[in-house]
């Protein structure tokens, strides 16, 4: 069970640096080709959403990445140090936690869309996905299945 | 990568070609941008999507306010775009029923729905 | 001053990843593109060291890799948490650690080389650089001029 | 990107021709290969290092060590190296002390010193 952690002051720039580890060590985890722009598009958004959140409430602490590729899946976590009191609300893998999506976008007002675009992408984007917002801050976990031990191996023998 | 814009008008439109990546850090570029025309009175938008390699929700914002914005004036803001990964963003978010998106900028600048 | 820290467990892929996000970070501080080759292999040396002597006493503790590009300066320090009983010793800025230099290296003998190329690669590259080794690990503390505020500067205005 | 390696006899010697990255990760394998040949009986050795884009001291490391085995065959290993950046690795160590370093596979075939 091979762990990675990114933290980063809440600053835009680092999202840059979030995607790109993540679609580094997911591509190593042996996720497949075809998976990983998702995999780099959904930590982006995850990222934004913290830096963003952060920015709102003028906080100093980081943002947290874990990225994990134990168990045959490769998970990232997204944590932000914001207190949300249930602003958001917990949804479950896959679950619609009321976001505009294909299917209800038909009327849909564009203010709604702008506000939590970023969360939408994530709901379409990811089928294992659970969010959370507590007093302590919030979370984003997703996760995609990988093929740990193809490449992940160790080579050197130390 | 860094996001590149070039603007020309053809067709009485004004053409804004966006390469690389229209994310949460270079987004705000696209948003001065297309202030700055509908500022400057140009109200029928195309921005051409082609050269884009990568594009998040802050880039679809930025893209939904323009359209609000020329919109406030009776304007148009249309998309060209062909690339699967791209369209995709469009599609989740449900917003291919908010844009029109093109094949070309030849249909673009021709379109009149 | 924006920070970014990574943390990972000591294996040799996550020492590429190490590097990975060492170059882009400092590149977006604003070091000199001349300069990116010197940090990624220095940072790779650093890392490589770190996860060689986790694993020679097979423990578990992560490496962690903390960038700061604050003063006109993008600075770097790798830790590891192995007790080194004065191993090393603590090198000055520049200073010489006893290790095989171009000036020693006549007559070296190549068990010497072997043994601490990666600490001679360093010394050969980084003029600013820190060597500690503690009860509570090790660490390597390197730094590069940067142009802080060309780059890094926020462009969102959230 | 990866370690690639291909091998060839050319001249009695063997070349082994090196992409890519030799770091910490990829090492081992140039490693193995390495220690192969000289079990195999190869004990003249030309490490064409024209295609490698990044070395670490582990590669450096695995190179010395290659050196120590066909020496104790009474061989020869000799680099193929002009990019400046990977000399420069060699030369910080003091290993263009070690190594003979040349400019092409011709000349550390033909090379007798
Ligand atoms: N400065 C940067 N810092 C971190 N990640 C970056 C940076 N620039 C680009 N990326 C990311 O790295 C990937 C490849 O970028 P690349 O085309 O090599 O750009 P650049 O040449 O500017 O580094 C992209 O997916 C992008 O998200
Ligand atoms: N799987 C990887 N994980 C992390 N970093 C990598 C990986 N592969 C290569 N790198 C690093 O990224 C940089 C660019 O690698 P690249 O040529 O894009 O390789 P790849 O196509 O295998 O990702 C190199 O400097 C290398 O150190």
């Amino acid at each position: 069970m091979a762990i990675v952690e990114l933290r980063f002051t809440a600053l835009p720039e680092h999202v840059r640096t979030a995607r790109l580890v993540a679609a580094a060590v997911a591509r190593r985890a042996g996720v497949a080709e075809s998976v990983l722009d998702e995999v780099r598009l959904a930590v982006g958004e995850a990222c934004s959403r913290a830096v963003g959140l952060t920015r709102q409430v003028g906080a100093d602490e980081p943002v947290t990445v874990t990225l994990d590729d134990g168990d045959g899946r490769f998970s990232i976590e997204v944590r932000d140090a914001v207190p949300q009191p249930a602003v958001v609300g917990a949804g479950e893998s896959g679950g619609s936690v009321g976001l505009p999506g294909p299917s209800g976008a038909n009327g849909m007002s564009l203010d709604v869309a702008e506000s939590e675009l970023g969360l939408a992408v994530i709901l379409g984007l990811v089928d294992e996905l659970d969010v959370r917002a507590g007093a302590d801050g919030g979370s984003i976990r997703m996760s995609w299945p990988s093929e740990k031990g193809k490449i992940g191996d160790d080579p050197l023998g130390l | 990568m860094d996001l590149s814009l070039s603007t020309r008008t053809e067709g009485g439109r004004t053409v804004v070609e966006v390469g690389g990546e229209i994310d949460v850090y270079t987004a705000p570029k696209l948003r001065e941008q297309l202030v700055e025309l509908v500022n400057d009175g140009s109200y029928h938008l195309i921005v051409d999507m082609e050269g884009v390699d990568f594009l998040d929700s802050t880039g679809l914002g930025v893209l939904v306010g323009g359209l609000k914005r020329v919109r406030a004036h009776e304007g148009s803001l249309r998309l060209v775009c062909t690339q699967e990964r791209i369209l995709k963003i469009f599609r989740i978010t449900g917003l291919t029923k908010v844009f029109p998106i093109h094949t070309s900028v030849e249909e673009a600048v021709n379109a009149t729905d």
